[in-house]
């Protein structure tokens, strides 16, 4: 059944509110990576980077199909998905940025893997087709020329992976009833 | 048959089985190679038999190969350990020449009472169960669990003997039904718990709530305004909050339910006038009905007198 | 100079030395490759600075390769820590495109007072200095030690800020004078503390001897009798021992010094009659003065009354 007549299933509804749950704490994790980037580097705010910016390309994570215009739930989902494991491996070079905290950044990396497969097993469970993103098939993290540039590079990479989650977050919104 | 001692020694003892149910039979063979035993002359060595202290006599007979060979039946082990000494006369002492660790004890009993909380600091999974009855055998007691999905059954081993261990939060999935389940394991059989299927997120264990300010509002009327907030690290989460008072000569509490959000004001009315009240909030997930939180910290007001 | 970021990059800085003494001047450059900067248009990039977050302004001028550079003399640094950024003016803002830390300090003051205490528990030779003043830069601090025969510098290293580390067993050479030395290296030099030659065994921490028993002997007279023994692992040696009485109202000890062996007895007399007095004893190696051990736990006894 289309993915809009399941929205009233109590099940799909429960996964949506679990996940909009998980994606708020997400989104706080990676606010509180931000700030440290802040604190550390004295790297704030987008407007004063913008000569710098690394090449567009740092993560791919296109998230059209889930604009509001052209919604695709299905195809949003997957595309969600696919971000999560893109910014799962280019967070490696956050890891290395703020050695300090370590745990943060790889429980980031834990629960972009969980949301990840939450989707992909809800997706199973609505008998929509799904594809399977090996776990162990990861890309190395972004390599940077040197320590500013990395810098930068882990501040846009946070940046870019909230306004992801901002977008993810507004679809699944959109499905509650 | 279960051999112990090399082949190259004065003596090998072995035993039917090394651990058997409390009660049950027990036999035991001891091979006495009289070349190998030093000093030991020629002549038929006499073998006796130890059961820790207790003197026991088995059944001799000529082996292979100009061994000496006496069989044991133990017709009830009845204490948890005990040690099998076959021993030779020599010079008029009873010589202790080879030995055997024997055990009897029950099948583990089922662990049970298997409860989780998820500590929301490090986001391990902590569970506590009842150990089943005691074996009175080494038992090797795991924590289950697996992911709806995947095959792997990780888990946890309990400390020192505690009944309960944490499962860290690498190895755990949120927002998603796991299953959890306790086994015991002994030389003479398996026990498992009842299987838990849970979200770690719904056995979270929230943080109390902080009763910030409470105020007469409006002032000099039987109405309270409080204003409270949740600590930042609950702040994604959809939560349910109650209210209690209570004045110090009122037999119970009031409960104000069905508080929303995560922080904010709280009006009632209806209270005494010119009265001490103890305040206290507490919280938990909307989307669960989990644990609740602790109390909040009491807060103490006294409400306005009446207006002229 | 040492170059900071690629030529790839919008802007490379360059400074004349990223560590500097306190108050003296830091020069640095800042170059623009305006191709490599999204968004730059065509015309001439204005370069300015941020020390932190002061403004300052630099003398700017072409490059080569059609770069711009702009140089920067901060006349005096005076905190230990700074960034050095380098902007660009675009759409009316103030753009960063490449950042330099830059830091200000002492050389490291040189430490003193080193003394070490020789555990007889593990061993360990646990060294404690004062450190020298501080340099405002990350300062590396070594314990060093060499035995007298070879050229090998071993020592340990002080964990979280501590002034005082252990060498452990195996790097030591018991019964034979060592060298023991602190090093305090830091971007603007090193400084090193006064030698210490010692034997590791001289500075030893013996265990407080234990007074058996006290008696009155012979019995009702001003002598009296103690026993008294050293814990097992300082037996092997040659301990010099003192004993020291005072009754309540004394207004101080009684000291009897010379005491010889590892165990045994001491009698001493002229004390008074049926008088409470307080018991102490401390021991240390006869070899080499070293340190006393701290006094053993204090024993009391009342002498006898004088015979009728």
């Amino acid at each position: 059944a289309p993915l809009a007549e399941l929205s009233g299933d109590h099940d799909f509804q429960l996964f949506l509110h679990k996940n909009l749950e998980f994606t708020r704490k997400i989104r706080g994790d990676v606010a509180a990576l931000q700030r440290a980037v802040c604190d550390t580097f004295q790297l704030c705010t987008e407007e004063e980077l913008q000569l710098v910016q690394p090449d567009p390309h740092l993560v791919q994570a296109p998230l059209d199909q889930c604009h509001k215009r052209g919604f695709q739930a299905e195809v949003c989902f997957t595309q969600i998905r696919a971000g999560l494991h893109a910014y799962h491996d280019s967070l490696g070079a956050v890891l290395r940025l703020l050695p300090n905290h370590t745990t943060l950044v790889e429980t980031l990396q834990l629960d972009a893997a969980n949301l990840s497969s939450n989707i992909q097993q809800q997706m199973e469970d609505l008998g929509l087709d799904t594809v399977t993103l090996p776990a162990e098939q990861r890309s190395p993290p972004p390599t940077f020329s040197g320590p500013f540039q990395q810098q930068v590079g882990g501040f846009f990479i946070l940046a870019n992976f909230q306004r992801f989650l901002e977008t993810a977050y507004r679809a699944l919104r959109h499905l509650t009833r | 048959t279960q051999q112990s001692g090399a082949e190259l020694d004065c003596a090998s003892v072995a035993v039917g089985a090394p651990v058997v149910p409390m009660g049950s039979a027990v036999t035991a063979s001891c091979t006495i190679r009289r070349e190998r035993c030093r000093g030991l002359e020629d002549g038929q060595p006499l073998i006796s038999w130890l059961l820790d202290s207790e003197p026991m006599a088995g059944r001799q007979r000529r082996g292979v190969g100009g061994t000496e060979v006496s069989e044991l039946r133990v017709p009830q082990l009845n204490r948890p350990q005990a040690k099998l000494w076959c021993c030779v006369e020599w010079n008029g002492t009873k010589q202790r020449v080879g030995v055997a660790e024997i055990r009897a004890g029950y099948p583990p009993g089922k662990p049970s009472n298997l409860s989780c909380l998820l500590d929301l600091g490090d986001y391990g999974l902590t569970c506590r169960w009842q150990q089943g009855a005691d074996g009175h055998l080494p038992t090797n007691i795991m924590l289950k669990c697996a992911t709806s999905r995947s095959p792997a059954v990780t888990g946890c081993t309990p400390q020192n003997g505690h009944s309960q261990c944490t499962v860290p939060r690498r190895l755990l999935q949120l927002y998603r039904p796991m299953e959890l389940w306790v086994t015991a394991t002994n030389a003479l059989g398996t026990a498992e718990s009842e299987r838990l299927r849970i979200d770690p997120m719904d056995v979270a264990k929230l943080d109390p709530p902080t009763l910030q300010s409470i105020r007469s509002m409006p002032p000099q009327t039987d109405c309270v305004t409080l204003t409270w907030t949740m600590t930042p690290r609950n702040a994604h989460m959809e939560l349910r909050c109650e209210l209690r008072y209570r004045a110090p000569e009122d037999p119970s509490w009031g409960v104000l339910t069905g508080i929303a959000g995560h922080a904010g004001t709280v009006q009632h009315c209806k209270f005494l006038f010119g009265t001490l009240y103890h305040f206290q909030m507490r919280c938990r997930r909307d989307l669960a009905r989990g644990y609740w939180s602790e109390w909040s910290v009491s807060r103490n007001y006294t409400t306005h007198e009446k207006a002229p």
